[in-house]
């Protein structure tokens, strides 16, 4: 079965390319639709495979690697089109070929009628495509192909709507920011390539050899410099400080793109690849502090920008910022699995909370479109009291928006609590830890506090959307509810995989999985880390308790603030202007990039263009041809007409000359 | 086939021969002619790719007197390695799409064009077949004239400041390299060399001050053609106004000469000097990375935009040439053919939107890829396989490129050459969205048609090409792979005579230093004490970094 | 009193010379008892002549015959410069007739004055003696002062008669006096024997009147070779003289120049080389500098390619300076391409241009490459020849010019040189701009293109594209030439 | 005494020489050339060169000078033309003093080639100058001596087609 | 006999003031008249150079400098008539159609 893995990219592909040659002449949705979601369900079925067959091998049988063709091979430079099996890489598979299904189920109905259905499909199946080459390419190139291919797609996906502006804008924002990251991608692969293959005559981008090879690398120094930049690359996918800006934009694309590529797939590829390069990231401890810094500071900044908006989608995408900060915090502190696990179950339950959102507003728009408002179809506030009118929908989105507030139970609370746990009592970042476990806890509260304030402010309270809709709006179609309820019940049991120990009813299955993947970092890590006194069960059993009354503090206030006492906000708004303001307005973010890197950038190419070229760079061309011609002038009137002073002329010549040799 | 390198130049010429029978007036009948000889030249050069040993030997060697008088030989001395086999193959594939995306938009002067276009493909592929230096100085020339013909008949509206501003521009480089091309054949003939043939010369032992005056010469007019920053300034000019074919051609191939040169030429003649100059032309070449991209970032003519787009395109082959070994050099010449495919494609594409609607401003556009799907599709593809996405072309060359780069010395340069392929993103992915996305608001952008049979048929083998050397390189890399392994060993060879310089020095230090095993009463005349080693630092630098263990 | 013995001469060194002065004379008898009107037979009369004189020359290759008691020679020297001086005649009689036939001037003795300029020019060449050369020098320009300012009708032709003779007058005074003091510094006008006293000089440069001698002659005949600051006259001249004197002017007087000061400089003061070379780089940067620069800013087509002549005549003085093998027969071979390329050029503008030549600006040019486009390409060839691109003549010559520079280490000489070259593409490429990118405003009429003026067109072109193909078909006799001096 | 004369034939030689160019006249101003020319007919008698004596009056003065003299009148030039260009004097005479400087440096920091030739002043005396002129020319300098004929025809053809009334 | 360089400096004072007046005159004729002087300068230090040397070829070349005075002087004054035909003066200022 493991060497069928070229399959699972390959179905993808070819529902691509159907769609994408044919689908204008295809024209039945059915059909187009239908091909998209086989071909992913495929791949699905040969993931299950896969997974099947590496569940029956021990541990260390389980990387196998599988070399399709030779694709640059160039001096020493090897790399080849090859995929890489592993316990990480079948996860990944799982979660995307899953999802992706999922999904694709879900935009038969979601997309229903759009213009352009076929070339949503083909986007979708070339995305899924990438997302495959990127979880299983087995050297960093062909990741980074995937890498670069994600990014593609979801520029296309995003500026689906092509013929909206901010779609346009969005779209170029994404695919620019992904490249500030991918800019760091290859300065990474380019120093530890060097390094190795300039130290050690080991030429390599291929994951296992360099992984075999990682004994070499160095604590800290080079590693800590290509780790840098690899980590740069992962918060331009992964929409981290400083280049997350992009994500919350990226919601101009349709739901089900954002469910997909914003929530499930592509925005954790950072965290992938900091899981498969696990080795060489926990060489450096300086880069293991960075990314728990940036992934707590993204969490916690995420989260209080979430608290203030009011689009729905938007919401969810601030959420998504703030979940991906958590998967880092994880990665930060070594605890790889925990990241790992909680990219699966954020998957689950982020993907449910975006297509039910996307539910909602496929009902809120079809019923503002009867009525021909000009409403918007997105702000939570025309929405309220929906709950009644789309039940399913309302209980798949509660049932995600406890697991991922962390109510004890659901998937998010297993693999949060123990990413707030490891924070706290990993042995790498010593004071820092309860610096970066406070931080964390917040953001949990925070998440709790938006994510309940969403549910209170959609689907309950009263009707806000305009009275003559009222009645149109009714439950979406089975297509779109299914996925919801497969998804709703993955949310509610798939942390299950990966219960703590402490809490001792099931074995940790997730961990076991992943141990042979992070072996080495762990083992690496520990030549470093603190050995201190371990913090003890005690400790542990009353940080869980306090992260659950952290939870649901946050969902009490929400209660309060957006059922109870509607009009606390407004007094609050009314108390803290400047903060809301703030807040409201993401900080400022964008305006500061602006003001920083886009205005420059554009005021240095105009002035490097329309000065310096044409004034300087062009001027000294023109200006050489203008004083020749200048010179031209001057001799062309010492041509006076005059015999005699062609004759002086002469006669000057002969005297200078003479001169010259008599007189020398 | 012994002669088939001849008959691949010549046959264009053969071409305007029969053009020259056929009336003026009859359009159709001329433009199918001169498709079907670019074609038939396209089938013959297939025989030499087909023909070509994987090995690093110059084949299809023609070699017979020409010239012989005074000091000089001349020899129509011809012949093709892995290096120039790609250039021949792509100067032959872009031609008949060169002309074939002629038919609508050249209505006037069909004939005269026609016969511009195969001049200019006979003096192209003469320059990259010539092993005499003097006969590759000849076509090098010539294909200057047909290019300022094109430019300055069926250009624009500052046609002519741009033909004359191209030719003279290139004539004053290729003047000096003239000079320092008889300069360098009398210091070769003090050595024993006969006559121009290139292979000679690889093996001339040059001092220092010579080298870098000759690599100067050469190097600048190289840098002219290529162009590297800042002599660029010709190439936006005549880009904009050139007619598309004729756009196509100089940046598919026209452009290459420059780097072909300093390949071909200047590296492998004066390999001390070059890796003197190392940094300076990378620093250029760095330079017009960024600076091109900045630029190309606030155009309002597409056409401007994709030619500044050209010059940080050519600024990255430049880098990887510099770096000197086979990463480097393979993204170099890699880059070069994509970049000739993908630019070429670009111009192409500029050219379809200005026959439609007679502007180029980007203002003027907005929303066409509701108008025309097909064309957005291309245009996509292309700008992609532009910006260097993985998959595409432009991601092989220049990944090899920056690579090779950072493997060499120049490792800063290639992180600040890097931040080079985000700036390409933004330019282009903004120009995109500003033509194809956003509302259709333009009244005369509703009644657009897409692209119709002939247009597709052009695009179609660019954008197999796009996808074939993006997956599936190996082919390319491996046919150039000999010649540009044996590029890098001559260089760094040359490189280790330079170390060994100071090296000497170093040796015969304590020899004439007093002390040590000096026999006593022996006077220090070799060296006066405190006489300091002034070679080895001034030398150092030039030096690849032979010890990586230095940056540890 | 004892009878003079007239010593026993050899004539055949002379064969040529005395062909055509009997042909001159006979043309100019046919000319007196023929009916008035039609001049044509007699421009195909001087025309076979000038082939005879030219089979006369062909067959002198290779030998080498001194003769009249040192005098004048016969070497492939001289019979190389002959040949291109019956180039430029044969194709400026050529194109003269249709011309002069237009502007009304048709008067017979055109031909024989041709046929006498090539005489003195032969003699130039040949010439081994001061008075030989100066005799001949003297011959040819006083012709030249006639045909200059032969169309007498025409104001322009006048003045340009005028400022030539005044002017060149002046310039053989100097060049008398020099002549004069390399008499009194080595006590014969023999250049053999000059060299030989010379050369038991001990330091031959430390004779200031031998130098002074030198710089002299050299100015004299640097004003017949239009180098600056000797060059003023040029443009003038060439603007008002007649155009095909115009054409035939700029090809033969010049290679004449080249032709007595080569051998005077290399047979009779090689040892001044240092000398000589300094200055003739000195003046060969102003000539290219000042002839390229000033004709930027011409408007009027022969002003342009009077200033052009002056640049080609600095191009040769590179060659010159170097005074090496390669240089030398890059002077050969370029000012017998010169001749095609630049006679060539001035038949397109007698074509282009109207009676009293009103229309002699480059506006003019303007749509002729497509309503004309044989004549156009021809005048293409032409000016990319001048221009020194490849593959035309002109760029073989220069390059034999810059690589004499340069293998004599000249190389900032040979840099001077290109870039000039550089420049001047400018104004070759103006004309062409005309020609091909601008529409023409109005209707052109032009002389009917007749069968004389198309087969000089035809030679011209064959003459400029041929060896700058195979160059070897010239550059090995020039070689030879060079050689055996 | 021969010093003397020298000395005054050279004073009057200048000082016609000057009057040519400072004649506002120019009929005054060939005659002063013709005065120049009879000294220099002087002088070429003291250089025992009598026969260029001769033809220096004859051919100069006589012929030459009778043609210049005949064309001031057929054009009826009285007067140089009143316009005054100093600037032309000065630097005329600045280029013309410099030429003397030049010229007189040369001479007087040089020396001419060592006396080699047969012809001493006896020898003249003896056979008679117009006739060591004459073998001279017709032996060594006979083919210079033929093209001055084909010279004169040139003039002569020159001249009257320049001059001749009808074309 | 007067030595040698009494008559060269003599012949070159003429030929200077042969130059000034070649200079600053406008007058075609005086200007040719200007020239003659200037070659009957060269003239003298031909013949005091042959007189010098002991050999005749110097005044044989003076014999032939006189010709081409002649000559030049035949066809310079032809076309002093030819333009005073034209513009009624000799003047060379009114030389000056042609110029720059």
């Amino acid at each position: 079965m493991f060497d069928k893995v070229w399959l699972i990219p390959l179905f993808p592909l070819i529902g691509f390319l159907i769609n994408g040659l044919f689908g204008k002449k295809i024209k039945n949705e059915a059909v187009i639709g239908g091909i998209g979601t086989l071909m992913i369900f495929l791949s699905f079925l040969v993931s299950c495979g896969i997974l099947m067959q590496m569940i029956g091998l021990p541990p260390e049988q389980r990387v196998f690697e599988k070399v399709l063709f030779p694709w640059i091979h160039s001096g020493n430079f090897k790399a080849d089109m090859a995929f890489l099996v592993d316990p990480l890489s079948v996860i990944m598979i799982m979660v995307v070929t899953g999802v992706g299904s999922l999904i694709h189920l879900y935009s038969i109905g979601y997309m229903h009628g759009e213009e352009g259905f076929y070339r949503f499909f083909a986007y979708l199946n070339l995305f899924c495509m990438s997302m495959l080459l990127l979880v299983l390419g087995s050297n960093m190139l062909v990741m980074f192909i995937g890498w670069e291919g994600v990014g593609l797609c979801s520029y296309l996906l995003i500026g689906y709507y092509f013929h909206k502006k901010s779609a346009g804008d969005a779209a170029k924002k994404a695919f620019v920011m992904n490249r500030v990251g991918d800019f760091g991608f290859l300065i990474g692969l380019f120093t530890l390539y060097w390094w190795f293959g300039s130290n050690h005559n080991i030429w390599t981008v291929n994951f296992v050899e360099i992984k075999a090879a990682s004994h070499l690398l160095p604590y800290g120094g080079v590693v800590t410099f290509a780790t840098l930049c690899f980590f740069v690359g992962a918060t331009g996918k992964s929409a981290q400080i400083p280049l997350f800006t992009w994500l919350p934009d990226a919601m101009e694309g349709p739901t089900p793109v954002s469910a997909l590529i914003h929530a499930a797939t592509m925005v954790t590829a950072g965290v992938y690849m900091i899981g498969r390069m696990s080795f060489v990231f926990i060489k450096s401890p300086e880069t293991m502090m960075v990314i728990a810094v940036v992934g707590a500071a993204t969490a916690i900044f995420a989260a209080t920008i979430g608290t203030a908006q009011n689009d729905i989608k938007r919401v969810l995408a601030y959420s998504t910022v703030s979940q991906l900060g958590f998967m880092f915090l994880a990665m930060g502190v070594g605890a790889f699995s925990a990241g790992i696990f909680h990219l699966m179950t954020h998957a689950f339950f982020k993907a449910c909370l975006f297509l039910g959102s996307g539910s909602v507003i496929h009902s809120m728009h079809h019923a503002l479109h009867k009525i021909h408002s000009h409403d918007d179809a997105q702000d939570m506030r025309n929405m309220g009291g929906l709950r009644k009118a789309m039940p399913i929908t309302f209980l798949t989105f509660l049932v995600s928006t406890i697991a991922i507030s962390g109510i004890p139970g659901f998937s998010g609370f297993f693999s949060k609590d123990e990413i707030l746990w490891m924070a706290f009592a990993n042995s790498y970042h010593g004071n820092l830890n309860i610096v970066l476990w406070g931080i964390g806890a917040i953001a949990a509260c925070f998440t709790a506090f938006y994510m309940f304030r969403l549910v209170f402010m959609t689907f309950f309270g009263e009707c806000r959307i305009n009275p003559g809709a009222k009645s149109y709006l009714h439950e979406s179609p089975l297509v779109i509810t299914i996925p919801l309820m497969v998804l709703g019940a993955l949310a509610a049991v798939g942390g299950y995989l990966g219960m703590p120990k402490i809490l001792g009813m099931l074995p940790n299955y997730f961990e076991h999985w992943l141990e042979p993947v992070f072996e080495l970092a762990n083992e690496y890590g520990s030549t470093y880390a603190h050995h201190g006194a371990h913090p003890s069960h005690a400790i542990e059993w009353g940080l869980m308790g306090l992260s659950v009354v952290i939870a649901l503090v946050g969902i009490a206030i929400a209660f309060t603030m957006y059922v109870k006492n509607t009009e606390l906000p407004g007094k609050f708004v009314a108390a803290f202007p400047t903060l809301h303001r703030v807040v409201y307005n993401k900080w400022y973010i964008d305006e500061l990039y602006d003001y920083l890197f886009v205005n420059p950038c554009k005021a240095f190419g105009q002035f490097l263009w329309k000065f310096f070229d044409v004034i300087i760079v062009d001027g000294a061309v023109n200006g050489v041809a203008n004083v020749v011609m200048s010179f031209s002038g001057i001799l062309r009137y010492m041509q006076s007409g005059y015999v005699y002073n062609y004759a002086f002329s002469m006669a000057l010549g002969v005297v200078v000359m003479l001169g010259y040799y008599i007189f020398k | 086939m012994s002669n088939v390198l001849s008959l691949t130049t010549f046959l264009p010429i053969l071409g305007v021969l029969l053009l020259l029978f056929i009336p003026k007036d009859s359009k159709g009948v001329l433009r199918n002619v001169t498709f079907a000889v670019t074609i038939v030249t396209f089938l013959v050069s297939l025989l030499i790719l087909t023909g070509f040993q994987t090995n690093a030997e110059f084949q299809f060697v023609e070699n017979v007197p020409w010239i012989a008088a005074g000091p000089f030989i001349m020899r129509y001395n011809i012949g093709i390695d892995g290096i120039s086999l790609w250039l021949v193959i792509l100067t032959t594939f872009i031609m008949p799409i060169a002309v074939l995306s002629t038919y609508t938009a050249v209505e006037e002067k069909v004939k005269e064009y026609m016969v511009c276009l195969l001049l200019l493909e006979t003096g192209m592929l003469g320059a990259f077949i010539s092993l005499d230096l003097f006969l590759f100085y000849i076509f090098w020339e010539v294909m200057l004239i047909p290019m300022y013909f094109m430019i300055g008949i069926w250009g624009g509206k500052n046609k002519i400041y741009a033909a004359v501003k191209f030719f003279i521009y290139t004539m004053v480089g290729s003047l000096l390299m003239l000079v320092a091309l008889i300069f360098l054949y009398f210091k070769g003939m003090q050595a024993g060399i006969t006559d121009f043939g290139l292979l000679q010369f690889f093996d001339l032992k040059l001092d220092m001050a010579t080298q870098i005056w000759l690599f100067l010469a050469f190097a600048f007019a190289f840098a002219i053609k290529v162009p590297m920053f800042p002599l660029h300034t010709w190439l936006p000019d005549a880009h904009t106004e050139a007619p598309t074919a004729g756009s196509v051609i100089l940046a598919a191939v026209l452009l290459k000469m420059g780097t072909y040169g300093y390949v071909r030429f200047a590296i492998p003649l004066f390999p001390e000097a070059a890796h003197k100059f190392a940094p300076v032309i990378a620093t250029l070449a760095v330079i017009g990375i960024i600076y091109a991209a900045l630029v190309a970032m606030v155009q309002e003519d597409v056409k401007k935009l994709v030619a500044y787009s050209s010059v940080a395109h050519l600024g990255f082959v430049m880098l990887g040439v510099f770096a000197f070994n086979t990463e480097g050099i393979t993204g170099g010449m890699l880059q070069m053919i994509n970049h000739g495919i993908s630019t070429g494609a670009l111009f192409l594409i500029v050219g379809f939107i200005y026959e439609r609607r007679h502007t180029r401003l980007i203002t003027d556009f907005g929303g066409l890829s509701k108008q025309m799907p097909i064309f957005a599709t291309v245009f996509m593809i292309v700008t992609f396989s532009s910006v260097g996405l993985p998959g595409t072309n432009g991601f092989v060359g220049e990944f090899l490129i920056l690579l090779g780069a950072f493997e060499s010395q120049l490792r800063w340069w290639t992180i600040v050459a890097t931040s080079g392929v985000i700036l390409s993103a933004v330019y282009m992915l903004w120009v995109f969205q500003r033509v194809m996305f956003g509302e259709l608001d333009n009244p005369k952008n509703q009644k657009l048609l897409d692209l119709n049979a002939r247009e597709i048929t052009i695009m179609v083998p660019l954008i197999v090409m796009i996808f074939f050397m993006g997956l599936y390189p190996k082919p390319f890399i491996d046919k150039m792979d000999p010649a540009i392994k044996k590029l890098v060993a001559q260089v760094r060879v040359a490189s280790v005579n330079t170390m060994a310089i100071p090296c000497a020095d170093q040796s015969q230090m304590p020899a004439g230093h007093p002390g040590g095993e000096m026999p006593p009463g022996h006077p220090s005349v070799n060296m006066p004490a405190g006489h300091p080693v002034i070679e080895s630092p001034s030398t150092q630098p030039a030096a690849p970094v032979a010890n990586p263990h230095a940056e540890k | 009193m004892d009878m003079i013995l007239i010593p026993a001469v050899n004539m055949a060194p002379i064969l040529p010379e005395i062909l055509l002065s009997v042909l001159a004379m006979i043309l100019l008898l046919i000319n007196v008892f023929s009916p008035g009107g039609q001049k044509s037979s007699l421009a195909y009369i001087s025309f076979l002549g000038i082939i005879a004189a030219g089979v006369l020359v062909a067959i002198g290759w290779g030998v080498h015959i001194e003769s009249f008691s040192g005098s004048v020679v016969l070497d492939n020297f001289a019979t190389f410069f002959k040949m291109t001086f019956l180039v430029a005649a044969g194709l400026a009689v050529l194109i003269s007739d249709s011309y002069m036939e237009r502007e009304g001037c048709n008067q017979g003795e055109l031909y024989p004055l041709i046929l006498f300029t090539v005489v003195g020019m032969m003699l130039m060449a040949s010439g081994t003696d001061l008075m030989t050369i100066f005799l001949g020098l003297e011959v040819m320009s006083v012709s030249l002062y006639v045909l200059a300012g032969f169309n007498r009708a025409n104001k322009k032709s006048n003045e340009a008669g005028l400022k030539y003779f005044l002017l060149g007058a002046f310039s053989t005074g100097f060049l008398l006096y020099g002549m004069a003091l390399i008499y009194g510094a080595t006590g014969t006008t023999r250049l053999y024997k000059i060299a030989a006293i010379v050369g038991q000089m001990t330091v031959p440069s430390s004779n200031i009147m031998l130098v002074a001698g030198m710089l002299l002659m050299m100015t004299g005949f640097a004003f017949k070779i239009a180098a600056a600051p000797f060059h003023m006259w040029t443009p003038d001249v060439y603007e008002g003289a007649p155009t095909p004197m115009t054409a035939f002017m700029s090809a033969g007087p010049k290679a004449a120049g080249f032709a007595a000061l080569l051998r005077l400089f290399l047979v009779a003061l090689p040892t001044l080389q240092v000398e000589w070379s300094q200055v003739l780089w000195v003046l060969a940067v102003l000539t290219m500098t000042v002839g390229n620069i000033t004709a930027l800013r011409q408007d009027n087509i022969k002003r342009i390619l009077a200033y052009s002549s002056i640049a080609h005549a600095g191009y040769a003085l590179v060659g010159f300076a170097a005074g090496n093998g390669t240089g030398t027969a890059g002077i050969l071979f370029y000012m017998l391409s010169y001749a095609f390329m630049n006679i060539g050029a001035f038949a397109i503008i007698i074509l282009v241009s109207k009676k009293g030549e009103t229309n002699g600006n480059v506006s003019d040019f303007a749509g002729l490459g497509f309503k004309h486009p044989l004549l156009a390409l021809a005048m293409t060839l032409f000016l990319f020849s001048l221009a020194g691109v490849p593959p035309a003549a002109g760029f073989i010559g220069k390059f034999y010019l810059f690589s004499g520079a340069i293998q004599k280490g000249y190389i900032w000489l040979a840099v001077i040189g290109v870039l000039n070259s550089a420049a001047s593409v400018y104004y070759y490429l103006r004309i062409m701009v005309y020609m091909y990118f601008k529409e023409s405003t109005e209707e052109f009429e032009w002389v009917k293109v007749t069968a004389p003026v198309a087969l000089a067109l035809v030679i011209a072109a064959a003459g400029t594209l041929i060896p700058g193909i195979v160059p070897s078909v010239i550059l090995e006799y020039a070689q030879m030439a060079v050689k055996l001096m | 005494m021969e010093t003397l004369f020298f000395l005054i034939i050279s004073l009057v030689a200048i000082v016609s020489a000057i009057l040519v160019i400072t004649c506002k006249n120019p009929i005054n101003s060939a005659l002063s050339l013709i005065m120049t020319f009879f000294c220099l007919a002087t002088y070429y008698v003291m250089l025992d060169a009598p026969f260029m004596a001769a033809v220096q009056v004859m051919v100069y003065a006589g012929a030459i000078m009778v043609l210049i003299v005949f064309t001031i009148m057929l054009l009826n030039i009285r007067i140089d033309a009143s316009k005054k260009h100093s600037h032309k004097l000065i630097f005329g005479s600045i280029i013309g003093f410099f030429t003397l400087l030049n010229v007189v440096f040369v001479l007087i920091r040089s020396r001419a080639a060592v006396p080699t030739g047969p012809y001493s002043g006896d020898m003249i005396k003896n056979i008679g100058h117009t006739e060591l002129i004459g073998r001279e020319m017709f032996t060594n300098f006979l083919l210079p001596f033929e093209i001055t004929s084909i010279l004169l025809l040139v003039a002569i053809v020159g001249a009257v087609i320049l001059a001749k009334k009808k074309i | 006999m007067e030595n040698l360089n009494s008559y060269l400096i003599v012949s070159a004072v003429l030929f200077s003031i042969g130059t000034i007046g070649v200079l600053t005159r406008k007058n075609a004729i005086v200007i040719f008249m200007c020239i003659e002087l200037m070659l009957n300068a060269v003239n003298l230090t031909f013949v005091a150079f042959s007189r010098h040397l002991g050999n005749l070829d110097g005044q044989i070349f003076v014999f032939f400098i006189m010709t081409v005075a002649a000559a030049e002087a035949a066809v310079g004054l032809a076309l002093f008539i030819a333009f005073y035909n034209n513009k009624e003066s000799i003047d060379v200022d009114d030389a000056n159609m042609m110029k720059w």
